[in-house]
């Protein structure tokens, strides 16, 4: 293998893991554009959509259903979204509105508390929670040769389906009425009730949004590394976040930007630096750090004058 | 009116201090003909590595069972478990707080290296025993004189030595390995690479990974420019599951070969048919080897466990036998039962014959390995993987591919 | 002034003394019994009774407000009785070290959240790297001690010390970021402290440091049964009282910096920054050493730690104990140095006792969290507006003392 | 002449990205007098307080207080030089008490911080005493029931008594310069009335302040202020009397738009 092969063998690799960051980051974005709220157990719905779909492959398995592959993974999506924003909606409702309104410092709190709870929940309930489980191949196994490169349709799958996630997410917020509405309560929540947007409703579409999103993230998660675990949210939700400030939080695009460069700066510090894979974590928090220094906006995010 | 609260603040008072000292004074009370004695046992029971840990405390539970079942044993026990979470910190407490109960005799403690490692001053401090049944540093034992600590599994020292030595046999020249960060793979790794130096294998790269990573395609892009014979991976089974898989998707074909980590059930299940011919090594002869190996694992079915012991589960019964033993020789007395696991020597067990060293450590003569054939894990030796059996390793196959072979 | 008030409505002279250690002891007997119980009756019992005692109290503010008149009223006698009971301790707990290891524990806790509170509840800087902070005082200590063989007090103040020198390296980040950026800087140093102390050599690596000294002060070693001649106490003991000592020193200073300008300063910051600065306030200078001031406070807690264990290794540094941490002080009320104390024993305490129900203990902790903050946002003592009143009384007090010594003169 | 100019600017602009909000203005205040800053809404008027407090940093032209300029020093610097202000939408920490709202006013004064907080508690008692009772006689003179509550959170106050607060804070640091921004907004014209009768009282019993007053509520600016400064669109369009602007075509159009 050359240098370039290797370089841009990689570069694919590091676009792989970079768009999984980017679909938890894009709840992040979201959270934090309408509610003003860290959700810090956004990593754990992200781990609860893949266990939600574990379960309907069960049913689906011991029913006899595996036969048409298409409509299985439509049915794993569908059904595990469906669920995972369900109880998310309800949660929400019970534990993140009543301190919607107190400061910052609580609503992070009350989300770490959640996300215990959830995690500890499937470790507790389901069969051998604490175990890593082995997630169905359900995605073409092929693969591409272009000299020494390697492409995997999968990848190119999975790929192409995070942008299109990112993509519709983008659209329901910017251009449907109910995003106008989701906006408007993220620029000012008092003006807009009082301009006759339903502020619960709001936050409920939102949760309903971001918990549908990290499922399909746990779901692709799934399919691509073939195990999940009841652990799993808990960095996946640090590097989300540190992506989607990065990216610029509160744009859906910065999303991306942000969770492809984690992806491409943590591959490219384990392959290139000394001792770079037991200390690319390092280096990419260091580049979080300076990036919340010298641009704390993010990349895509707007310049924004404090008022005084 | 002034007088009359403060009067019933003072009935309150006194009838909630009554309450208390009343509750206090009921401890688990006595009776029954048989004096009760505690052991101790402490592991993970939450966390990633809850899954071992479950195995091991019902092994335990079941050892103790037994003995209570037995007419001829002089006391009753009792077993507690405390859960260390796999921390260091937690750790220290429980093995206080197993301390700490004068009515605990022995302990049978510590699943997670980097917990064993930081409580044998706690025991060693309340001279209580503690027999470890998983923990695989050799420091444990070795890095102390303290002579509480006994452990009935082996060492990473035994193991690698085995398995590097195995290598070598197989015909395998080059390795890569992929360590976790936390000391039981960095330990693997120092060991497993001081033992390959000797035998003349020769190490491409080493390369560390976090404990909660999951995307390994960086890492094992590298091992595939390297084209090794061989990866070697010292590690748990969290992080040792994904890397096969990528390693699969990745199309790379030499031969996996993890360390005692990987070898549960949890591997061959998430894996399905990618963990087929991957290799794990683990101290001790396998259980159906063994005299008294198939009627445990009969009796570990029939108590019921929902759980399946997974691999330490056997020491961990090993290890509550030989304390019940010594408590029945010696009667409960926590010296008298340290100086009396101190003495034992050639004892026939599960595990095959214990025999503790200077340092308390078992001297095993065994390390067995195991491969995973049609998702089960099989000692190599019965498999059909043997050298002249009906498969061939997927190593063997790839070097020969190559023209290596 | 409101205190005359108050003192018309307490419960006076005897009654009021007997009733103040009245008080004290229920409580005290109450939380020592959920120690040397073996179970958990105790404590659902105190947890009905003191949501009992809530209810009626809200009912009957009249009682509420006299109880803390007489308690107000009998200061001096209170003190001496809760200093009294807490020497007494070790003898209660004297059967079950494990328990009075967990209460020294919560006090380390304690120490490093009167740190936290400097930085989070008083200033407003989120701090969620409270472990790695630890970090650098625990290794600190035990290097010298390993390497050098430095004496413990010394060691101690290196490891605050040294502790506070390393957040400067965090200034920029410190000084340039708010909120949730702040939060994000925190988390992100936090990991990668972990990440680094693992994988480098001197600090041990994975396996940490072992065998460090424990304490040994001038020749009187804490690892030996404290003697008191009529009775011999666990070695802990010795542990006990020396974190008991601290903790005092270190709240009085805390809750005299929160009686101060410096106070009033960090709070105006936190409230209003602008403010603060279009009033003089060096803005940039005070979050800075508040900062390095509560960092202190954190890393003498991880020196304590490591002297005590005699081993430190990373996962003992790990982001879940800055979580507990923030949680303790935001529980416990922010800007309340009672409140920080109330909240590492709910905290740290019950969670060990929630032991007995193994495998549901962390969800559960994880809800109680939730209903706790959904319940009372603020904290259980939420932050009380500062009294000068004790200051003012002091100087008019000496105020007129020399005016009377002027006035002797003058005759 | 100089001696009597306590503040002036030269040229003072201001602009955000492509928004110049503040057009090479200058202006002149006097010793010891009351001087009006009036203009419609958007026309720069909290601008400048923001630049002359350091909060901004002017793109352009310059400031002198007492002859020195003060261009780029930072908002605390500023204000220990003794500039002190209020702000449009009150500034108060409303978790705090009355009164350490107004002993921040003093922060620049005060001498004992964190060693004298935990081993010399005397000395910082007398501090605290000499600001404590400096406090309650600037709350008095603003409303008796203030010293009362002084220990409140100010949060619990009502609007009118939180201005009252803010601007005693500002009072605390005994400024030279006091800048008023809009201290009546939101308030009764009774409210109004007695609030000025108390700003009065205060310059009358200060030996040497100057204010200047943004202010949308002509009646006050022409009972208090000495002189008047109009702007517009970010530019000094008027100064004079308040009689002087008030006869102003181009000052009427600005406030009335332009006609037919």
């Amino acid at each position: 293998m050359s240098v370039l092969d290797m370089i841009i063998q990689q570069s694919i690799n590091g676009l792989m893991l970079g768009i999984m960051y980017s679909l938890v980051a894009v709840g992040f974005t979201l959270y934090f554009g309408v509610l003003n709220v860290i959700n810090f157990s956004h990593g754990d719905f992200f781990m609860l959509g893949g266990f939600m779909a574990l379960i309907l492959y069960g049913i689906a398995d011991t029913l006899g259903w595996t036969q048409n592959v298409p409509l299985l993974i439509i049915y794993l999506f569908l059904g595990s979204m469906i669920l995972t924003a369900l109880i998310a909606i309800i949660t929400a409702r019970i534990c993140v509105k009543p301190v919607s309104k107190a400061p910052m410092l609580i609503s992070l709190l009350v989300t770490l508390g959640l996300g215990i709870a959830i995690r500890e929940a499937v470790r507790v309930f389901y069969p051998r929670g604490s175990d890593p489980k082995g997630f169905p191949t359900l995605l073409p196994q092929g693969s591409l040769s272009i000299g020494n490169i390697v492409i995997r349709y999968e990848n190119v799958i999975i790929f192409v389906l995070g942008v299109l996630v990112i993509v519709v997410v983008n659209y329901l917020i910017t251009k449907t009425k109910m995003g106008m509405a989701i906006r408007a309560v993220a620029q000012d929540g008092e003006a807009a009730m009082m301009m006759g947007v339903d502020l619960d409703r709001t936050i409920d579409i939102t949760f309903l949004i971001g918990a549908a999103v990290a499922a399909v993230a746990g779901i692709m998660n799934g399919f691509y590394y073939g195990q999940i675990m009841f652990n799993m949210g808990a960095m996946m939700g640090v590097i989300g976040f540190s992506a989607s400030v990065i990216g610029g939080l509160g744009n859906v695009y910065g999303a991306i930007v942000g969770g492809i460069l984690f992806g491409l700066l943590e591959t490219f510090a384990a392959a290139t630096l000394p001792m770079g894979a037991e200390n690319k974590r390092v280096f990419a928090f260091f580049i979080v750090i300076l990036f919340l220094v010298f641009k704390p906006t993010g990349i895509l995010g707007e310049k924004v004058y404090e008022r005084v | 009116m002034q007088k009359r609260t403060f009067a019933s603040l003072l009935v309150i008072f006194s009838v909630v201090l009554i309450l208390s000292l009343v509750f206090t004074a009921c401890g688990p009370g006595g009776g029954g003909a048989k004096k009760t004695v505690k052991i101790a046992w402490i592991g993970p029971l939450t966390g990633g590595n809850a899954g071992p840990g479950i195995g091991g405390r019902n092994s335990f539970e079941l050892a103790i069972k037994e003995a209570n079942a037995n007419p001829n044993s002089k006391y009753t026990y009792e077993a507690v478990f405390i859960d260390d979470e796999c921390k260091p910190e937690v750790g220290v407490q429980a093995a206080l707080k197993a301390a700490s109960d004068p009515e605990v005799i022995a302990s049978v403690s510590h699943y997670c290296s980097m917990v064993a490692i930081s409580t044998v001053d706690t025991f060693h401090n309340n001279g209580l025993a503690d027999i470890v049944w998983g923990a695989v540093l050799p420091a444990i034992t070795y890095g102390n004189d303290y002579k509480e600590v006994f452990r009935v599994n082996g060492t990473m020292i035994q193991q690698n030595k085995v398995h590097a030595e195995d290598m070598v046999k197989w015909g395998y020249k080059t390795v890569s390995i992929i360590h976790d960060t936390s000391d039981y793979g960095r330990g693997h790794m120092e060991y497993f690479s001081e033992s390959a130096k000797e035998v003349g294998l020769q190490i491409l790269s080493v390369q560390g990974v976090v404990t909660d990573q999951q995307d390994f395609t960086t890492e094992l892009t590298k091992i595939k420019a390297e084209d090794p014979d061989v990866i070697y991976f010292g590690g748990l089974a969290p992080l040792g599951i994904p890397l096969r898989k990528q390693m699969v998707k990745l199309d790379i074909r030499s031969q996996f070969d993890g360390t005692s980590g990987i070898k549960n059930n949890s591997f061959n299940e998430a894996l399905g048919p990618d963990a087929e011919g991957v290799i794990s090594y683990l101290e001790g002869a396998p259980l159906e080897e063994l005299p008294g190996g198939m009627k445990f694992k009969q009796a570990y079915e029939a108590a019921g466990y929902k759980e399946p012991p997974e691999a330490y589960g056997p020491f961990a019964y090993v290890a509550a036998q030989l304390a019940i033993e010594a408590i029945e020789k010696v009667g409960p007395d926590r010296q008298k039962v340290v100086d009396e696991l101190a003495t034992t020597k050639g004892k026939d067990t599960i595990i095959g014959e214990v025999t503790f060293d200077e340092y308390g450590q078992n001297i095993v003569p065994l390390v067995t390995a195991y491969v995973s054939e049609n998702g089960q894990w099989v000692p190599l030796s019965q498999s059909s993987y043997k050298e002249g059996g009906t498969k061939e390793l997927p190593g063997i196959t790839f070097m020969k591919e190559k023209g290596r072979r | 002034m409101a205190n005359n008030q108050h003192e018309k409505e307490a419960f006076r002279g005897t009654g009021g003394l007997l009733l103040t250690l009245g008080i004290e002891l229920v409580l005290y007997a109450l939380i020592m019994a959920i120690f040397l119980d073996h179970g958990g009756t105790t404590l659902i019992i105190d947890v009905i009774l003191a949501a009992a005692a809530i209810v009626y109290f809200k009912r009957n503010h009249a009682l509420a407000d006299k109880i803390s008149a007489t308690l107000a009223a009998n200061r001096k006698a209170a003190w001496i009785g809760v200093i009294v009971l807490l020497l007494a301790v070790p003898f209660v707990l004297q059967a079950s070290a494990y328990w009075l290891f967990i209460v020294i524990t919560a006090g380390l806790f304690m120490m490093a959240c009167l740190g936290l509170n400097i930085q989070l509840g008083s200033t407003g800087m989120m701090n969620l790297a409270g472990a790695a902070f630890q970090a650098f005082g625990a290794y600190t200590a035990g290097l010298l001690a390993l390497n050098y063989g430095l004496p413990t007090w010394l060691t101690l103040l290196a490891g605050a010390l040294v502790t506070g020198l390393f957040s400067i390296l965090l200034f920029i980040p410190v000084l340039k970021t708010k909120g949730h950026y702040l939060a994000l800087v925190t988390i992100a140093f936090q990991f990668m402290v972990v990440i680094l102390v693992e994988n480098m050599e001197w600090t041990g690596g994975p396996q940490g440091l072992k065998n460090i000294p424990l304490m040994n002060f001038f020749g009187y070693s804490f690892n030996e049964p404290l003697n008191l001649g009529f009775i011999t106490l666990h070695k802990y003991a010795n542990y006990y009282y020396f974190t008991l000592l601290l903790l005092f020193a270190l709240g009085i200073a805390a809750h005299r910096i929160y009686h101060s300008w410096v106070g009033v300063t960090a709070a105006t910051i936190r409230d209003d920054e602008v403010a603060a600065q279009t009033n003089g306030v060096q803005v940039n200078k005070w979050k800075l050493t508040l900062f390095v001031l509560g960092n202190c406070f954190i890393g003498l807690s991880g020196a304590f730690y490591s002297h005590m264990v005699g081993f430190i290794s990373p996962p003992n540094f790990a982001f879940d104990k800055s979580l507990v941490m923030v949680s303790i002080v935001i529980l416990g009320g922010m800007d309340n140095v009672l409140g920080i104390i109330l909240g590492a024993f709910l905290l740290i305490i019950l969670p060990e006792k929630l032991r007995f129900i193994q495998d549901y203990r962390f969800m559960i902790y994880g809800i109680v969290l939730i209903v706790m903050l959904i319940f009372q946002p603020r904290g259980l003592l939420p932050f009380v507006p500062r009294s000068y009143a004790e200051l003012i009384q002091r100087y008019r007090h000496k105020l007129l003392q020399g005016k009377k010594a002027q006035g002797g003169q003058e005759a | 002449m100089n001696n009597n100019k306590i503040l002036y600017t030269q040229d003072l602009s201001i602009h955000f990205g492509g928004l110049v909000a503040v057009d090479r203005v200058n202006i002149e205040v006097q010793r010891n007098t009351i001087l009006g800053l009036i203009g419609p809404n958007g026309s720069g008027k909290t601008t400048i307080f923001n630049m002359l407090t350091g909060l901004y940093i002017p793109t352009g032209g310059n400031f002198f207080f007492e002859g020195e300029s003060l261009l780029g020093k930072p908002p605390y610097e500023i204000a220990r030089k003794g500039i002190a202000r209020t702000f449009q939408s009150s500034r108060l920490c409303l978790d705090l008490s009355v009164l350490d709202n107004v002993f921040i006013g003093m922060h620049p004064r005060q001498k004992h911080w964190l060693t004298s907080a935990v081993f010399r508690r005397s000395a910082l008692a007398e501090e605290v005493y000499q600001a404590y009772e400096k406090a309650m006689h600037l709350l008095n003179i603003f409303n008796p029931e203030l010293v009362k509550r002084s220990s409140e959170p100010a949060g619990r106050l009502p609007q009118i008594d939180r201005r009252r607060v803010e601007i005693c804070r500002a009072m605390a640091m005994s400024p030279k310069l006091l800048l008023l921004d809009e201290p009546s907004a939101g308030m009764t014209p009774e409210e109004i009335t007695e609030l000025m009768n108390d700003i009065r009282k205060v310059q009358q019993e200060s030996e040497d302040i100057t204010i200047i007053i943004v202010e949308h509520v002509m009646s006050v600016i022409r009972t208090i202020t000495d002189h008047v400064v109009v702007l517009n669109f970010g530019r000094k369009i008027a100064e004079g009397t308040f009689h002087e602007i008030s006869h102003n075509p181009e000052v009427r159009e600005a406030y009335l738009g332009k006609r037919g």
